[in-house]
């Protein structure tokens, strides 16, 4: 990878954890309504994914979704705004964050009800597959999500119509505070979505390169319409389940030690020459990315509410 | 413009074939739509045959003159399909998915109700789900509790669909070509026991506006709402007290969703007697509803309580004679209206 | 019997830990009911800690109490919790499964209408599925679109569930024990926003029977009937119109299905205006069902036209105030209220 | 297996024929109301599956039921009074074909819902577990329902708490019209189930003792607290789908060569040693099935249907 696109991908990684980070302590002001879910840990599966893709391909999310609408090009101030519940929001405030979705970017939504993404990735590569655009779908689903039956019918599915998607599966080790190796029945995620007949790898979901390099074979494949293909990463998040979880599930020890040897970011520094992006330059894109949610955060905070009459708007197209 | 008498079962086929050889984007996605694939036969394949066409046979003859890019038989694997046609409908395609029997929505609800109804909400009006799911309603088959179901009124409460429920196969050819036209999701009923019903049907395509009832028979004394396959008995009831001099309106909202309420509010003003028959349910179904939209809106002019008739609160039982006296027929409307004209 | 304060979250979690002291045969499934295991915090095992307890705490206590084999942690997976459940319920167990948020229903509907609540009736009475299904319903929490509906008035719509939606503390414990006990499949409805407030509730088990309205306050000028959180909506605009000596009575159903007619009636006939207050849908919800039995029912006693309050035909949005105004609350009932007064 | 235990299985298997065959006569007279699905060419899977259980274990099954309620012990006459929709039926009339249950035997029910059974299953199977009976519980699902999210669900479920179920997968090579080389993406379903972290086994389902085999590993490991197993067993079905399919997805000639040379009860009898059970003992044992089933068809005609009252009744306990 060239200084622009390591710099870009890095950019990327970086505005998912400072806004999260930001988001985190924005929480604790009570100032954010509903549940909120933060992605710091795994920035390196969204960007190492999406990286393969252009405004042309889809994404279908979870309610941990701000990872993927960074990592898929929506608007941060957009987003900012719609957690907020604002006006401005990328969903006018309508949705908030388990919902945030940019359609213009192939962003297809957050999702609040788990396993609700492959059924919709899997179509959005059927639209690619019959209009021949070239197009590519990826479905990002958690280990627990991949034990629901809609995770199971799109993978076969896919299979079947030799759809060109890419199963994600993120495997951060827990479904809210139960741990994979409990509701996996076989800890082998990738392993069973082989046995569906696609091809299936297991990838360090803290190692962008990894990520990366496993998604471009996939969405490789799925383009040239050799069908989809499984990737499960690996990885870990480093806040609770929620914002308020108390994580009695992991010690604080633990997490502190995850957040010092598994990060994403310190990983991703760690593998670039130092001749090629200089520490300096990664510390810049950092500092861009904290002013960048800084400004997102005050802009959303001055921002209207939507006015009472959007209430009743956008139920149908007609009516 | 030529028409000729078709089936309700034809009609659905012609909506479907004329919409799709006028928009390459609707795909039809479901189970045998074609069938046979893997089969043993090599013959179907070679000379285009489909081995089901639909299971009762309705979509006979799209395989073969549109191809299976087009026409997708997939897996028993309603939520896969469901989903995939509203992920689908995102993205630039506008497909009918078909899920056989209605009844099998609950294993796929989730991807009608939570994802295609509410996406151009959640998202603040930036996205378009343009799907129909098509799937047989109604008793009178035998098909059992599990297959004789009519959920439209669960369809109806989620905002963000629409739904269908035509009651003739006119209304049914018009009526599913703007359903793939809308930009909505729409669920659209077919009652089995209407399939094999004949009207004058247009050649053309052409298509009927959702949410415009029809009058389907004009009268003076008494207002029968009625649905689907109970269009047919509230005609047949009123066929039968015409010959005694009694007149009455029988109202086909055709679409449950949206619903004409002023044409439903005018005819029960006009008459101020009504009777409100629904297949759905004898709790929270569309019946109550439309008793509810009367007993608010149209209350002074009421002249005695509406009468609703519905099925008795159980599951659809198999043995004929019960199922029979389940589904409520032409004599218990026919009931309905008398005791209102002796009010 | 002694009584103490206790918050509807405890009443709930008192009436599972006793049922289950009660009954060896009770048992809970459902995501995250205790919480850690396969966790990597030794401590929890060691002394007994929940990592959750339920996703907002309502079942902390009950494994450290019961342990593993009744107090069931599952997978994210739906479909299997509410079959089980009913497989279960069939073959000598009394399982309370949640559903965490009632939403969630659509991933999993099948088992629970088409299976367990249909058992007894196909297989001609000799069947008994005795199995609760709890889950969280409302709006009120910016929870958006797919966590805070409250689809009751679709499981009431079955023949064969039975549906419970306590407004109070008191209620949940009573209702609760109740359905744990009932032989057929419950639905339990628990209002979000109600978890913290607090009632006298007494310590001992005590049971209330379902079908059984509860008139939280006796009034003759107008009847509100009204459901789960809605009822303290109700009595708050009840009070502001007391001063002004307007008599309110407010009837709390309890139970949807079965659904106290007798107890509503009797209201509405005795006062002849009638507000109903619904939270579930604007179309075909169960305000609909109960302004339809009153319609046809109570008609002649009726001075005017019903009033319906219901959230408009939308999904729930996320904006706080939005959602704010998409929730009937007492200034809409008041408004009702005094328009049924001045007609 | 004694001769007893020989004569047994195959009096099972033959009323499933008889059963099946004669439905298939008398449906052709259009006294039968509803939907009819036959089960012949498959009546080694249910019996060979059956015979390892009693009547605490129980089973769940499909809408093609009736060859799981004989092995599983439901009255034959009962059966088909049930079929007419009479009042002696199981379900009094008020199920038919799609819902024949008897729970006095452990029989959980037909069902009409394709991947309907794998859920109650593991019910059954919980409560076997939580009773501490030894009960176990069995599924039957077909090809095309093994592709459900229900059954995928219930395979993890099973798995993670170690329940006691067989998974038995019926692949009669057919969903409907569809082949299961199309339908099930990898075409291996054993395989699949593997994958989810169980022994699983495929064997020739035309073969009473390959089946009854592979149930008896499967029913043991269960019963001693091992948990569930899969058998993907392989037979064909005689009929159409249902009364009714012109099956157009094969050949006259390729159904009759299926019912020359994959006869499971032919099969049987060439299997079993003339010594230990004669020619002429099966042959008597099909002519009892016969007549067994020639009164059933009698008396089921004869009988009343149910009266109008009992529309209303059974729907509550207690309501
Ligand atoms: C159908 C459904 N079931 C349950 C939930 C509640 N829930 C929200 S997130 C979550 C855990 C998801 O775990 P996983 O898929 O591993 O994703 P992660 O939270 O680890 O990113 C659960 C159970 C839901 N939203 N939808
Ligand atoms: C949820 C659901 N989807 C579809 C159907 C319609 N249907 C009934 S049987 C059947 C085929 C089932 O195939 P398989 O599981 O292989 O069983 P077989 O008929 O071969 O015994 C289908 C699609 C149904 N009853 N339920
Ligand atoms: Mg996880
Ligand atoms: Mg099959």
């Amino acid at each position: 990878m060239d200084k622009r696109a390591l710099l870009g991908a890095y950019r990327k990684m970086s505005r998912i954890r400072a806004f999260e980070d930001r988001l985190h302590e924005e929480n604790a002001t009570g100032d954010i309504p509903g549940f909120i879910h933060l992605y710091s840990g795994q920035e390196a599966i969204a960007v190492g994914v999406c990286e393969n893709l252009d405004d042309t391909d889809h994404i279908g999310s979870t309610h941990r979704g701000h990872g993927h609408c960074i990592a898929k090009g929506c608007d941060v101030h957009g987003m900012m705004a719609e957690i907020f519940g604002k006006l401005d929001g990328l969903c006018h405030g309508k949705g908030g964050s388990m919902h945030i979705a940019d359609l213009s970017v192939g962003m297809l939504g957050a999702n609040a009800i788990v396993g609700g993404a492959p059924p919709l990735a899997i179509g959005a590569a059927l639209s690619a597959k019959t209009l021949r655009n070239g197009g590519v779908a990826a479905s990002f689903t958690g280990d627990g999500g991949s034990n629901q039956g809609t995770a199971f019918e799109a993978m076969n599915m896919a299979v079947v119509l030799q759809l060109p998607v890419v199963f994600v599966v993120e495997n951060n080790g827990y479904g809210e505070a139960t741990g994979t190796d409990y509701a996996v029945g076989t800890s082998d995620i990738a392993g069973r979505a082989a046995a569906f007949g696609m091809p299936a790898v297991k990838v360090d979901g803290t190692d962008f390169f990894a990520v990366h390099e496993a998604a471009r074979e996939a969405v490789e494949r799925a383009r040239a319409g050799g069908g989809p293909t499984t990737i499960e990463a690996s990885a870990n998040r480093f806040y609770g389940h929620f914002e308020g979880d108390a994580q009695l599930y992991r010690t604080p020890e633990q997490v502190a030690e995850l957040r010092a040897t598994q990060d994403p970011l310190q990983i991703f520094r760690g593998k670039v020459d130092r001749r090629k992006v200089t520490a300096r330059e990664f510390d810049e894109v950092d500092e861009e990315s904290r002013a960048l949610v800084d400004d997102a955060v005050a802009k959303a905070r001055a921002a209207e509410y939507p006015p009472i009459e959007h209430l009743l708007t956008d139920v149908y197209v007609s009516f | 413009m030529t028409t000729s008498k078709k089936t309700y079962r034809e009609a659905v086929k012609e909506a479907l074939a004329q919409e799709m050889a006028r928009d390459e984007t609707v795909v039809q996605i479901g189970e045998d739509l074609r069938g046979g694939q893997a089969g043993t036969n090599p013959k179907l394949e070679e000379e285009k045959i489909e081995a089901f066409g639909g299971v009762l046979g309705v979509t006979k003859g799209l395989w073969s003159e549109f191809g299976s890019e087009r026409v997708i038989d997939t897996p028993i694997t309603e939520s896969a399909i469901i989903g995939m046609a509203a992920g689908a409908a995102l993205t630039g395609l506008r497909p009918v998915a078909e899920l056989m029997f209605m009844d099998f929505f609950g294993v796929c609800y989730d991807a009608l109700y939570n994802q295609a109804a509410k996406f151009r909400y959640m998202f603040g009006g930036k996205a378009r789900t343009p799907m129909v799911v098509r799937g047989m309603i109604g008793a009178g088959f035998s098909a059992a509790a599990q297959h004789s179901q009519s959920p439209y009124h669960v369809f109806a409460s989620v905002p963000g669909l629409k739904v269908v429920a035509p009651s003739n196969a006119h209304d049914a050819k018009g009526l599913l070509i703007q359903a793939i036209r809308e930009d909505d999701p729409v669920v659209f009923c077919e009652h089995k026991t209407l399939y094999d019903t004949k009207a004058e049907v247009p050649d053309e395509p052409y298509s009927i506006p959702l949410g415009v009832a029809n009058y389907t028979r004009q009268g003076t004394d008494v207002t029968v709402i009625a649905l689907s396959a109970m269009v047919g008995a509230a005609n047949d009831a009123a066929d039968r007290l015409a010959a005694e001099g009694i007149s009455v309106e029988v109202v086909d909202p055709r679409t449950v969703s949206p619903l004409d309420e002023e044409g439903i509010l005018e005819s029960a003003a006009a008459t101020g007697r009504v009777v409100v028959v629904d297949e759905s349910a004898a709790r929270c179904g569309f019946g109550h509803d439309v008793v509810s939209l009367i007993a608010t809106r149209a209350f002074d002019s009421l002249r005695a309580p509406v009468e609703l008739v519905t099925p008795p609160h159980t599951p659809v039982p198999f043995s004929p004679k019960l199922e029979k006296a389940w589904l409520p027929d032409s004599a218990r409307i026919e009931a309905a209206i008398r005791k209102l004209v002796a009010s």
